[in-house]
């Protein structure tokens, strides 16, 4: 019995639990899980596709496609993350309060 | 049997460790579950036969993933303070999106569950791609141009990251002298890069290649930064620059050379195809693995320290 | 051979999933790290069992790969996640400046 | 079954076993300190056990010790994982049971 389908619909599932996570929740780091949740859903259903095949190798194209779209996925959450406090910073000095950051934070080199 | 236990098991997991991340409130419950979901999602590409996947998984999941949300831990709040309440749940949106999903079930079942894709016609033009592994034949040669431009889209996300976040002068702290992790960084560093060579190496006739070799190398190069061995790659130096534009002027050049022959764009010559590909493997993992250490934030390290480290 | 192997596949995947009520239950993150460390061993132990099917030898190199970066998220949790665990306050950072 | 397999089998059944303590262990045990210690009972124990298994079964020497080799890079990062983590629980003041259950 090939698997595919299952994790097709695993994939399907995961692209829906994100996209719900993304508009239900106010925490920015939070949203940048969610889509980061939503886009290994989508990947998850390309490789699902490439492995129909139950015999020989599977398809390599969408491999390579999804080999590239992790890493831009990393790369867009580490954007979305930078992003993200940058806007806690203007928002700690906007209203005075002193730096979330704690004075022994990792800031350390 | 057991196999198709473990697969439904495994299919089954993924969505519920994803709601479980995006239901809690506290955010660093959220970020221990991600890594894990990072971890199960490994498993779900060994499982798919996709051990390159699996490879970039376990390298960005485990090295950069983790590290750089729980640096995010420490400078966000739990929940902002401003909004204690759940997760606003609008029954809406709950509708539109299972509506949205079967849906889309629906469609991904409909397609033909017997075609075997591109696979035939990459294994037919293998032979004159320079490498035997199907995936890297494709990923630098026949889709040489799309991994060109992702390389240009790593680069904009790193500048846009040190952009946002320009170092900030602290301090060095304590953590300079600690001998536990300078010992755990002296013993991992050798293994990191015979890993990372290999990888790259095995990339020709195997699952490998140069993002999952950059990605080991950047997850090395992090601890480096956390146990202040090295300074955060700084934009000013000249070798920083050249280690982030090495890869794609190379691709360019070797991309662009075929031209002059009067071939077409990224049409690599047969015979030299396996040795231009090593090559641009080589220049694109240092660079993909600066390009995941410009991420990491961190601080110059004080003019004191300045001395040995870059 | 294959039977037992994947058959402890998957009991290594429920040993994953036991853990996730440590993770919600888990009062500091510190506990709640652990776990993540204890499903990263776990993992390696499944993808090991997996590579040794006909065909998968490349999973080891992902295990290996594994075993390789768990130390990193260590280290950054040892520099980064600094906060008070009296309060049960996971790693919001506190106001007042620590020792 | 070849004498050979079983002795796998019989190694593979250990580890498993060990790797289900140590869950357990991280589930049940009242402060941070013990789980950690059945966190690195899995680490060496369950997955030495698995690998010696594996490797009793496995085709060629390069194999063997590759999965050895896998065993080495997890039995060094518990080491180290466990005294880092350990100190960094003390620092943040996570207090030891003492023997009475935490509620």
């Amino acid at each position: 019995m090939n698997p595919w389908a299952l994790y097709a619909l695993s994939g399907v599932a995961l692209f829906s639990v994100g996209l719900v996570g993304l508009f239900s929740h106010q925490h920015v780091v939070k949203r940048i899980l969610a889509s980061n949740i939503t886009g290994s859903g989508v990947l998850l259903v390309l490789v699902a596709l490439a492995r129909r095949m139950s015999s020989g190798p599977p398809d390599p194209v969408p491999h390579a496609l999804v080999l590239t779209g992790i890493v831009v996925s990393v790369s867009s959450t580490a954007l979305g993350v930078a992003l993200a406090r940058r806007m806690a910073r203007l928002q700690a000095e906007a209203t005075h309060l002193p730096e979330h950051e704690p004075r022994s934070d990792g800031e350390g080199p | 049997m057991t196999d198709v236990l473990l697969d439904g098991c495994l299919a089954l997991c993924l969505p519920l460790l994803a709601w479980l991340v995006l239901r809690t409130e506290s955010l660093s419950q959220a970020v221990v579950l991600f890594v894990a979901f990072g971890l199960l999602s490994a498993l779900g590409w060994a499982r798919l036969d996709a051990p390159d996947i699996a490879l970039v998984e376990a390298a960005v999941g485990t090295g950069l993933t983790g590290a750089l949300l729980m640096h995010t831990l420490s400078w966000t709040e739990e929940t902002p303070p401003d909004v204690r309440a759940r997760a606003r749940r609008r029954p809406w949106a709950l509708l539109a999106t299972a509506a949205l999903t079967l849906l889309l079930g629906w469609a991904v079942l409909a397609l033909p569950a017997d075609s075997p894709g591109l696979g035939p016609e990459v294994e037919a033009r293998r032979e004159d791609s320079g490498v035997k592994h199907p995936v890297t034949a494709v990923l630098l040669n026949f889709r040489g141009y799309d991994t060109l431009l992702e390389i240009a889209v790593l680069l904009v996300a790193a500048l846009g990251a040190r952009a946002v976040n320009p170092r900030s002068e602290r301090a060095s702290s304590d953590a300079a002298k600690d001998p536990l992790t300078g010992e755990l960084f002296r013993m991992m560093t050798p293994a990191l890069l015979l890993v990372a060579g290999y990888l790259v190496w095995v990339g020709d006739h195997g699952p490998g290649g140069a993002f999952q070799a950059g990605a080991i190398l950047a997850g090395g190069g992090v601890v480096a930064i956390l146990t202040s061995r090295m300074g955060t790659p700084r934009m000013s130096s000249l070798r920083v620059r050249w280690a982030l534009l090495t890869g794609p002027l190379l691709f360019i050049g070797v991309g662009v050379a075929p031209l002059l022959s009067g071939r077409r764009l990224l049409e690599l010559p047969e015979k030299l195809a396996g040795t231009l590909i090593f090559i641009v493997e080589m220049a694109l993992t240092v660079t993909i693995a600066m390009v995941l250490l410009m991420f990491f934030p961190g601080t110059r390290p004080s003019r004191a320290g300045r001395g040995g480290e870059r | 051979m294959h039977e037992l192997r994947t058959g402890l596949a998957c009991f290594l995947l429920l040993n994953i999933l036991a853990g996730m009520v440590r993770v919600i239950r888990g009062p500091t993150l510190t506990d709640r790290f652990i776990v993540a460390q204890l499903f990263g061993t776990t993992g390696v132990g499944v993808l090991v069992l997996l590579a040794a099917d006909a065909g998968r030898d490349a999973l080891r190199d992902v295990a290996l790969v594994f075993a390789l970066l768990a130390p990193v998220t260590v280290v950054a949790f040892v520099r980064f996640a600094v906060g008070n665990e009296a309060n049960g306050a996971s790693a919001a950072s506190d106001e007042e400046p620590r020792p | 079954m070849s004498p050979l397999e079983l002795l796998s089998a019989a190694f593979l059944l250990a580890g498993a076993a060990f790797c289900l303590a140590g869950t357990v262990g991280v589930l049940r045990f009242p402060d941070v300190y013990c789980r950690l210690h059945a966190l690195t009972k899995v680490d060496n124990l369950g997955l030495g056990l698995v690998v010696a298994g594996l490797a009793l079964q496995s085709a060629s020497w390069a194999t063997a010790l590759k999965l050895f080799l896998v065993w080495l890079f997890v039995l060094i990062s518990s080491a180290f994982t466990c005294q880092l983590i350990a100190r960094a629980a003390l620092r943040r003041g996570a207090v030891p049971s003492g023997g009475r259950r935490e509620p």
